[in-house]
Formats: C-alpha cells, structure tokens, sequence
C-alpha cells in the first residue's frame, strides 16, 4: 500500500455557470407513455426501476398517452389550467407588491405550478397536507380565498395569522394545509406523525408531506421514511425536485445516488419519478399513491422532476450562479403552456379563449388585490396590534406575559 | 392513599389518562413491550395495545416530529426521552415547531404534548446520563417546563401535563425514582414504600401547573430549589441548622413568582439551588427576578450554588453535584453576608 | 485604514486565516461558488479552491458533525449557518460533541472550529430569520460565545475566534451587516463606508476574546449589551440624556466580569438589554452577576430590557425590538429607583 | 372512495418472545462461497444484490471458500483468534468487577468479537476509527494495553481520561480510536469529516465511521451518508446489526427495507452485506471496503450481520424481552468457535492448545487487572482528582472556572 495515491476532495458542480452555455442534453427523459403502471398493491420491489425514470403522460404533440392517462375529464383539466394560470397570476402581481413594498418578502412558484395545483386534485376533504413555502397551488387549487392570502402577505389587519408570521407562511386547517414552517424540512416528519395518527384512530384520513430537494438532506427527511416505513403510515411523501437550492444545485443534496427518489428504495418503499411539469402525469402518480395510502398499504415516495424557474425568493439574484437561459433550455417545457396544448389538442381550448381568461384571472386577482390592499400593507393602513403578539403563545396567557404586555403600555 | 415509587406514580399517572382518553398515545424508546429503561410505562401496552404504547426506532427527532403531526391530528402523546441527554436530537422539532405552532398558525393547530425526559445525576451515570437541560427549555416562549421532587407530585403534575393544552417539557430527578435521596448521598436511602412522601392518591389527582410550595416554613432565608435539589436544601437546612424556608418550584415555566416574591420579601435572603451548570441555568433567571422585585428587601446578595461549568464527570460525581454541604456554606454565607 | 461594511469585515477575517493557515476551511450553504447568502464567503472559493470553500448538502447536523471529525483530524473549520434559527438542527453535535469532546478525551483531541450565524432581528425577517439564541450556548461548559457590534471587531474577534484552539459560536448581528443601524429603526442609517466605526485594520488584526469595551463613559448607570444592541443602548442615552457608561460585552463566554464590576461598583446601576426573550435570557446570567459581586454599591434593581417571551413577530417586528424608547425608559426608572 | 376502509398502525413486532421458542428459519443465510467478489472500482450499480445477500468465507466444516477466501495467513487467523478470546475474557472479567461494585457500568461484545477484531486488521497506522460502546475489540487488536482499559473502566487515578467519562467510553489517538460519544449516532457523520479532511490535505489515510442497528435511525446516520455520497469521502461505514437495541427488535429501526444494508442504495454506495460472525468474512469485507477508501474510490457502507448474545449492558436483562434461548438459536454461531474449528481444519491449531491458550489469556487479563487495581476502582483507592474536574473544559482555565474551582477548594 505505499503506492497509495494521494486523495483528494470530490466537490460536484453543475455543469454549466453564468456565461456558458445551457446543456441539459445528459437528463435522460423517457418517451411519454412508456413507464409502465403497476397496481398499487404490487410489491414495492417490483418497481424498482421506478426510481430511476420518469412517468410522463403528455407527449410533445400534446397527447395524453399511456398507462397513466386518463385520471382526469376535459372539464377537470380546464380547472386545473385555470388554477396553474391563477397561481402564475398572483405570483407575478406580488412579486410586484413585494418591490413595491407592500410587503417583506414573496417567493414564487414559476414553472412549478403543475405540482401543488394537481396534486391537490387527488386529495378528500380531511386529507392534511404538510408543505413547504412553494405549494400556494394547494391553497389555490383547494379553494383557499385569494384575497386571504394576500391579507397574510400584507400582515395588515385581517392577516388570518395575525401579522405574527412571514409572508406565504400560510396556515389553513380547514383547506388541510398544516401551518409551514421557516426551518426547512421539519414538516415531512410531522406529516407521518398525522397520517400514524389517523391510522392510531381508525380513521380513513391521509396525510401528504411535501419537501424540497436540497431540503432531503435533512435530518427530518430520513426520520420521516424510518417512521413511515416502520409504522406503515398512511401518508404520501413528496419530494419536489426544482434542480436547485437557492444557489445550490441538486448534485450536493443528491451526492452519488442517481435520483432523489432512489432514497426510497433503501426503506422499501414504492417509489415514482414523475414529470412535473405534466399536470397529467403528477395527477396520475398522486391518485396512484393516495390510494395506496388510503388503502392501508402504507407510504409511497414520489419525486417531481421539475425546475425552478425564478429566483429563490424576493432576495434572490440567480444570474449570479446560473445562466440566464437555463430555464428555456429545460427539457420538461413548460406546465401551463403544455396543458394549454394538450386542451387545444383535445378540441376544448384555443388560443383565444386562453388569452380571455388569462384578462379575466388577472381581473380576479387584481380585486382581491384591491380588497385586501383595503385592510392594509406591511407599512400602510391597517396593521395587527401589538397586543396580538402576546397572544398565542400558550392557550391562556400566563402571568409573566401579562405583566410584560403591562409594560409594552398595549 | 397507597405508597409509590416515583416510577409507579408516572406511570400510574399515564395509565388514568390513557383510560380517561383516548387520544392518549405513549411511545418512545423501549417505552412498549419492555415498558422502558427506567420501566415507567410498563404494562401500559398490554393494557391499552400496540396502537396506543409502542417501541420507537431511536430517532429523537423521529418521536417528536411525529408527536407533533399527532397533535395536529387531535391525539395527545404523552412521549419518552430515555434520558434528558438525548433530547438534543429533536431540538430543533421542540424549539422550531412543539413551542411555536399554536402562535404561528393562530390557534389553527396546537401542540399539546409532553415530553418526559429523566433528569439529572447522582447515579454515576457520567456526562451522558446526569444532565439537566431545563434552562434549554426555560428560554423557549411556547414551552411549559415542569420537574416533580416526589411521587405525588410527579403524578398529579403529569396528569395535568397530559391534559393540559399546550406543550409541557417534563423532567423527571432520576435520583429519585426509587427512593426519596433525603439530601445525602453517602447515607442509606429510606424507600419511597417506607416514606411518606411516598402517599400517592388514586385516580385521576391533579397538581395544578405554575404554583409552587413551600417544603419548609422558616423566616431566615429563602431557598429556591426543584426536583432532586429540594431534599438536598432540606438537609442543608437541618444540618445547617437554619431556619430556612425552602420553596419547591414543581413548575418553572410559569413560575410562581407570588409565592418566591412573598418568601424573600419575608426573609430577606435567597438562595438558588439547582444541579445544573451555573452559567445561564435557570438559577440565573431566578436570582434576576428576585433582585428586580425583591430588591429592598435583600440584605443579601442572592447565592448560587449549582453544578460547576464543566460536562457532568463520572468518578468526580460527587465533587460536582451540589450536596447538602455546599447548599449549607452558601447557607451560612447568606446569613453573615 | 479601511472603511468596510461588516460583512467585508468577516469575509477579510477569513480571508486572512485562510492565507495564513492552510488547515482552515470554509464552507456552509451556499457559501461556495455564490458565496453566502449574505455574501460573507464572496470569493473565498475563487482564491483558495473547492476544497477548502465549499457548498453543502443542507444539513446543519451534517456541516457540525463533518467539520468535528475534520478539527480531530487537524484541520480548522470554520463554517456557516445560513441564520442563527437554522442551528438547531446541529444543536446534538454542537452541545454533546464539540463542546465536550477536549474534556471527555482528555485533550487527545480537540475541536477549534468556529460557527458563524446570523443573528437577531430588524429585517422584517419574522420568527424564523431574526432569532437571538445566544444563551442557548452559554449554558453550554465548553463553548466560548461572541458577538461584535462593528466590522473591526467582528474582524478581529472572527481571526481570534478561528486561532482559538477551542469552539467558538460567533453570532452575527445581521442589522448591522451593511450599516450602523444607530438605534433608530426609523432614522436614515449611515452605511459604513462613511461610519466612524467602519474603519477596519488590515492585515491580520486581532480582537482577544474575553475582552469587554466601554463604549461610552459615564458616571450614573452601566448599560451592558453585545451586538445590536450596543447601538440601541448608545442611541437610548444620548436621547434620554443620561450619563449612562456603554459596555460592548463583545465575548459573553468567557466574560469580562472585571470590566462590568468596576463599571457597576462605579455607577451604582445598571441596565442588561438584549434582544433575545427575556426569560433564562443572557441577561438573566448578567444579573445574577451583578448582584452577586456588586450587591452592596446597587442603589436599584439591576433592570433588563429585552425582547418579549414570544417569538419573533413579523408585522409586529418594531414593537417587539427593545428599541432606544424602551431602553431609555429603563434608565430613567433605573435613575429613579 | 366510499367504501375505504378504516386504517389501522402497523407496529412490528418480533417473531418470538420470552416463553416462545427461537426460530430464524425465515432468515436467509446464503451457502459460503456463494456471493460475488465484485472488483473494487465496479460501478456501484452492478452489486446492489450484495445489499441483500450475505457475504460468507466459512462453511459448515471450518473450510474458507469461495471468492472472498484467502485474505490472511493462518498465523495472522491465530493473532486473530487469540484477540478474540482476549476480548471474551476482558469481558467475562470487568463484567463481575463491575458486580462486585469496581465500576459502575459495563457493556460486553459477546457474539460480536469478531466484526472489531478482525476489521482492525484491514487498517494502517494513521486511520481514525469512530466507534461506539461495543468495539473494544478495536484497541485490542490494535495493541491498547488491557490495563489502560482497565484503568479507565475503574476511574482510578491512573485513568486516561481523569475520570471524567464514564467506563468503556475509551479515547486513544495512538491507536486511531476516537473519544467515544454517549450519544448515539454523532460519530457517523464525524467519521465522514476526518476523512474529507484527509482528502483535503492530500493525505492517504481514511477513516471509518461505527453504528449499531438501532441507531441507524438517528440523523446523523442521514447526515454522515448524505455527506459522504456527495463528497466520496474515503470512509468505510459500518453498520453492526447485532439484532438488538436493547430491548427493541431490528424490525423497528430497519422498517419495511429488508436489510440496513439497502440504506446505502439511494445514495449510490457500494453496499455489503457480510457474516458478521466470520472473522475470515469480515475482514475480506473490510479489506475490499479500506482499499477502496484509500483509492480514492468513494465509500463503502457495510453491514455485519451478528447476534448480541448478552444483556445491552449491566443495567439490562434482556430475558425481560426475548427467549433465553435465543442465541442457541442463532445461525450463525459464535465467531470464536467458528474460527477455532477452521484453525483445526487447517492443522495449526486443536482443542488443547485452544484450553492452554484459554489459560493463557486469562492470566493475561488478571494481571493487567491487578495492576490497574493497585491504582484504585470506582469507589475505593487511589481516584482521579477533583480538580481534573475542571480542567480540560477549554485549552486554559477562563477565570469563572478558576473561581468555580476555588470555592470547590480544589
Ligand atoms: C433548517 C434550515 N436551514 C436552512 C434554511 C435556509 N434556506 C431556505 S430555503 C433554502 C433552500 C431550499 O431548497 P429546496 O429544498 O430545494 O427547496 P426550493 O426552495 O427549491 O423549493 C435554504 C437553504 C432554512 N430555511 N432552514
Ligand atoms: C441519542 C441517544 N438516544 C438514546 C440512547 C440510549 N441508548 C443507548 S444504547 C441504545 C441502543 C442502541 O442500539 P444499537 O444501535 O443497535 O447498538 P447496540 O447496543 O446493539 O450495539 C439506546 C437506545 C443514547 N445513548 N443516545
Ligand atoms: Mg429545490
Ligand atoms: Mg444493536
């Protein structure tokens, strides 16, 4: 062993930086329609392979084809374009707000719309999902009201959370969507703690935990499979996979393992890569391991392959570590547009129609805008009071916050 | 009233909640079939199923973040740390999520869990089985933090953990598990059987959060202690022989203020006990109210008498813990000053 | 000399101890080729290679635990946690492993690696980006804590924090990364690049830890603070007019006690503020202190002003900071008592 | 979805309790000889098998066969065997010391002997282990004299560690032994970290990271292969399945995947599965894994299929939890007896010189405990003193500690 070579340090890097030029050429995609659809009682070591593929329903002429198609009615995908369309919407006119300085800060959904907005699709009222600060298309989708929403990114006077929370850090028991947290990854965990307990109860509620790829490498992720493996828990186990982590891209958070979804397998589980960008596609896959959860035959783990087409967030500047192109380069397109095409395709939708509602999303948004704008912006108008911010924090207010709510004189 | 070890009386307390509701749920390491290293949930499994009292894989952070997603179900888990040294884990779920939920989503959610967790040394279990890390939870807004110093107390305050509606981090003196410790640790121990502090009452009794009580009446000077330390102040006081008042805190989030107000105000001495590191334990924050709302009546400066600033030693275990002998200098020290 | 912003201050700091030992190495999330989120790390990757800056999974567990095993192997981390709220999840390592692993070995082996963060409030950044968790580790035998309040310090505490041969957690107070701030929330801030006190040493210029500094002189009242806070405290006498001595604690671990001993034996008062909740707070240890060695020159409750027992609120942000009104407010009464 | 039915928890249970009869039938021990050696520099991808399977050398008649056979001489089986029987008796000894009150706590290796023992051997000078409480047989192996052991386990006065740690948590640079941590996990990812610093310094030493069954639960398991995935950390984790975490079954930590092993495939690491009870299996195991290490390679997790055949430690009494009878039934059998009987069949070796050995050894081990006797035990004799107590918290003494030290009068 004393010719042992020297060792050295592997750091993986994206391919491409600012200045060169996007290549997207060694992301294997398969044809749309070639996964194959096994029955959700099928052995989870029978599909394996899964992880490793993509599950793709459009194909570039805008068809739904194969054994994952038709989950869902020409009127059903009509909804769901207009829910992708609304969510796009809202996110543009507060990122606005956010420049404006109407509020502190706002992050987007761009490019990923398909995920949250279909998924949402395949949930029962009751079912409670546990989510990450990029699936306002579960609120949207859901019906949770617009102008509610803004009220919190406004923390004016009707913020349902009282101005206490961040921007987007929505909470609505009533639509199952479980208050989000700041600290990355904490709610994959909790969401195998709700579906254990649904099952503890003989209830016939599930539970849906949603996290992001860099995100996996928390430690909550890995407690999350131990748990839902253990317990068989009747939970689905989202990971979305928008190639990046504010500057970071996936490659650190996915090391040597081939896909994100391969962690699965190393618990057992079924697990499915998906296109998410295909509203189809997510549709199918989420239906598909609802039932499983549903069923009692335990977790499923699912990867979106999508990409994060805007910034992180307001306080994020991408042309720093990435090209300006990359996301026109991505080889999944682009979910509405591709929902579009394949509603036109179905004789349903046209151009036309599609710009008329696009004005009409708009003029919703804008008066929910309007309405809430009524009750307030972060530094104008109405605000939550002072006295709000010693309320809460236990059930009845204990002495020492009393005395120190004395002195703040509110 | 029957006598009970500590460790019946918790477990006993488990049993009438689990009875009375069944939301109820117990896990955590070794907490199901074998009922648990120091066997406080034994039997609870074969009484109420593998559903509700089961094994946990060692994850921490496993038992807490699902503790928390249970919570928002609706169930009320009643968890096992299987010692306070291992909490760390899942501190960022306690911190993070446990303390914040309910002012986070505006009452949306909640999290009423408890989170049991044996503390403390005196049972030469080294610096990764003594620790006491309720000045970790006492800076938490969100968090109630309780520590019982006898049988009754550790059943009547679990059972109004359990019931309560927000989060209680519940520390359990493992020094006296098995029997009262009465202060020395080099004299034999009477057991709890032969006690009495060993009475524990039936059924569902409860000891309301946030009121202390007084162990000791005296007019000299206020000792302000909890869990294994109050029996220690009581020796100090008699081998002393001072007429010291000792206050058992049993809860330090909130704090009875009242009662620690009104003793020093009296006395006009204080001393703080506890078994953790001195800097920044919860001694700290006792002294700074003290001295805020006691100020003209001190004639004293409030003493301190805790572990020493170091990881808890093993074969050193007695030179680090704070003894009757220790409690007693600051004691007298109190008095000259 | 020159005028750098805070942030230039801590990326030239790392800069110098990366030139000059090549056993330091940076890295964290997104500290790499971005270069930090706040940008401290900018160009570190560039001038000394991917091996010794690098981005990491995100897992602050995992950037602790590896930089621990590379401090046993010789090397000397120094890494970042993307906000002080994130630390939590490398809380177990932090508190079990590198605060004890000198002591448990016997000095076999060693951990002298540094955790900066970003700490506390005044960015709209709500409970999850404003967090003050300062006295989570001085609680912690074994950890040494700093926290500047301007860019020469933060440069030269951060090169004596890195030569350390022991852990050091180096909070960050994020308000004053690009300006003074001066206390007023409301007030137009002067950048550093034309502060005073943004005059910064080349080269590798140190700051001993341990070390506390009178800001402001004064006679009436001794003001204690670190961070922040330094600027509030200042602001607050100036506005409330009063003779109030500033002392910038700069290192809470290990304290200058001297310094505040003979600021309080002087003035007779004294005044803690920070930013993090008040209960078991730093300031609760400052107290005690205080008392403790300054009991018989106290002329009146030694006070503190801090942020509320609640978590950080976002809208509420200005109410919750203990901003110059509520401090000068407690020095009037602390004046008055 | 009407008709769903109400969900219930699964909790996994062992197939036998106290009162039942043992019964591994359902464990599938593959025949000696049977699994691949795979080259150390193949793709990860062509062996994911091995992660199920168990590599084996030793077959029933004491013969070493197949691909992984031939890796040590018979004199260096010998050392190894007498290692082995070292540490079997060490145990036996401190066992009833610790009974007789001489320390406070013990934990013993009984079954388990020969995963430390002969994986020591695979190692240079220079490489770091990360151990946990159960591989003693590390120091033994690697020359750690009896009686420092000893000394600590007593915390007399010529205790390494001043007394300050409890027994067992040994800690010795010299032999490339970590401190050990009473906190499970925390060395897993540690481990990773010493050897990313010596790829960093172009050094050509590695480390090796230690965990039990149970603790592969923890996030620092998560952490350590995330980490050591993404930087192809020269590192060899293993991963001891003893069958036990105290009183909990192997089933609650390792959940639906059918073996620890299978963890190491959704990060892409070559992953083995070996007989822990075959020094001659486990050593081959540990040499491939070390040598693909020190090539730079990347890591290797590695599971050792064993039986912990005593109490967790002196404060368990496992018949509380499983059959007395249980590790008859193992079928794996004892790892010393197993290399005794292929020493025989090779001619070197025979019960009497075994016997004679036995003596040997234990005179061995009573005279390194009568020394470290002279130096004290836990409560009577020379001990370490209080004012090591608070030395060592940092490099100098901070003056709150010299006064802490003062007013103790130390
Ligand atoms: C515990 C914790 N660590 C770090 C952060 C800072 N942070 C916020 S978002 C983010 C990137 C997350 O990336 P990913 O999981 O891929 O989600 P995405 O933003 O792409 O949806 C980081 C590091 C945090 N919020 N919480
Ligand atoms: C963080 C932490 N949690 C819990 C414990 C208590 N504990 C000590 S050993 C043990 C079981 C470990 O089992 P395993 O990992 O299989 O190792 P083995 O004892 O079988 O070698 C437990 C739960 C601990 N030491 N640390
Ligand atoms: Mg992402
Ligand atoms: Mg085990």
């Amino acid at each position: 062993m004393t010719d042992t070579p020297r060792l050295s340090l592997h750091v993986p890097e994206p391919e491409v930086r600012p200045g060169d030029t996007p290549d997207f050429s060694n992301v294997a995609i398969p044809r749309a329609g070639s996964v194959p659809r096994p029955e959700v009682d099928a052995d989870p070591k029978s599909m394996r392979d899964l992880a490793y593929s993509i599950i793709r329903v459009l194909n570039r002429q805008g068809e739904a084809v194969g054994p994952w198609a038709g989950t869902l009615t020409n009127e059903e995908l009509l909804e769901g374009l207009r829910d992708m369309m609304t969510l796009r919407t809202f996110d543009a006119r507060m990122q606005t707000a956010q420049r404006q300085g109407k509020t502190s800060f706002y992050m987007q959904h761009m490019g990923e719309e398909a995920v949250s907005c279909a998924f949402r699709k395949a949930l029962l009222p009751g079912d409670m999902n546990f989510p990450t600060y990029r699936q306002a298309g579960l609120l949207i989708a859901g019906g949770y009201p617009l102008v509610d929403m803004m009220n919190q990114i406004y923390s004016n006077e009707a913020d349902p959370l009282k101005g206490r929370q961040l921007p987007i850090m929505y909470s609505s028991r009533e639509h199952g969507f479980f208050s989000i947290s700041g600290n990355l990854g904490t709610q994959f965990v909790q969401a195998v703690g709700w579906g254990m307990a649904s099952a503890i109860k003989g209830d016939t509620k599930i539970a849906v935990g949603w996290i992001g790829d860099g995100s996996t490498a928390e430690s909550d992720f890995h407690a999350a499979l131990v748990f839902a493996s253990t317990y068989r828990a009747p939970v689905v186990l989202n990971i979305v996979n928008n190639q990046w982590a504010i500057s970071t891209f996936q490659g650190i958070a996915r090391g040597g393992s081939g896909t994100f979804a391969a962690r699965g397998l190393g618990f057992g589980l079924p697990t499915l890569r998906v296109d998410g960008n295909d509203y189809l596609a997510v549709h199918a896959v989420a239906k598909w391991a609802v039932e499983r959860a549903r069923r009692n035959l335990g977790p499923t783990l699912v990867e979106y392959v999508t990409y994060r087409v805007g910034a992180h967030s307001t306080s994020d500047d991408p042309s720093a570590y990435r090209p300006k192109t990359e996301s026109e380069a991505w080889p999944l397109g682009d979910p509405v547009i591709r929902l579009k095409n394949h509603l036109i395709v179905q004789g349903v939708w046209s151009e036309e129609r599609h710009k008329q509602t696009e004005a009409e999303i708009l003029d919703v948004v804008i008066t929910a805008q309007k309405e809430a704008e009524k009750h307030g912006t972060l530094h104008a108008g109405g605000k939550p009071s002072a006295r709000d911010m010693f309320e809460g924090v236990y059930a009845e207010m204990p002495a020492h916050l009393r005395r120190q709510r004395q002195q703040a004189g509110v | 009233m029957a006598r009970m070890t500590m460790i019946e009386a918790i477990r006993d307390a488990m049993d009438v909640c689990m009875g009375l509701d069944e939301n109820v749920v117990v896990f955590g390491e070794d907490v199901g079939y074998f009922g648990g290293v120091f066997r406080c949930t034994h039997g609870l499994q074969q009484k109420y199923g593998r559903s509700r009292c089961f094994d946990t894989p060692i994850s921490e952070l496993g038992i807490v973040g699902v503790a928390v997603g249970m919570a928002a179900y609706g169930l009320r888990p009643c968890v096992e740390m299987q010692f306070a040294d291992y909490v760390y884990p899942a501190y960022d779920q306690i911190v993070s999520e446990v303390a914040r939920i309910r002012y986070r989503s505006a009452g949306q959610f909640t999290c009423p869990i408890v989170i049991r967790m044996p503390t403390g040394g005196g049972i030469f279990g080294g610096q990764t089985h003594s620790q006491s890390p309720e000045a970790l939870f006492t800076h938490v807004a969100g968090l109630k933090v309780v520590v019982p110093s006898n049988p009754q107390d550790a059943k009547g305050l679990l059972i109004a953990s359990i019931e309560d509606p927000d989060p209680v981090i519940f520390l359990e003196p493992k020094r006296l598990y098995n029997g009262p410790f009465d202060g020395h640790h080099d004299r034999p121990v009477t057991p709890w059987s032969k006690h009495e502090s060993g009475e524990v009452e039936a059924g569902r009794t409860v000891t309301p959060l946030g009121k202390a009580v007084v162990r000791r009446a005296g007019s000299a000077v206020t000792v302000l202690a909890y869990g294994t330390m109050v029996h220690v102040a009581l020796a100090a006081a008699e081998d002393a022989g001072i007429d010291a008042e000792v206050i058992d805190l049993r809860t330090l989030v909130p704090l009875d203020l009242d009662a620690i107000v009104a003793s020093v105000r009296k006395t006009g001495r204080c001393v703080v006990v506890h078994e953790a590191t001195l800097t920044s334990g919860f001694g700290a924050e006792l002294a700074a109210l003290v001295q805020e709302h006691c100020f003209h009546s001190l004639e004293a400066p409030i003493a301190r008498v805790t572990g020493w600033d170091t990881p808890y030693p093993h074969a050193q275990e007695w030179d680090y813990f704070p003894g009757p002998a220790r409690v007693g200098r600051a004691l007298i020290e109190t008095m000259e000053a």
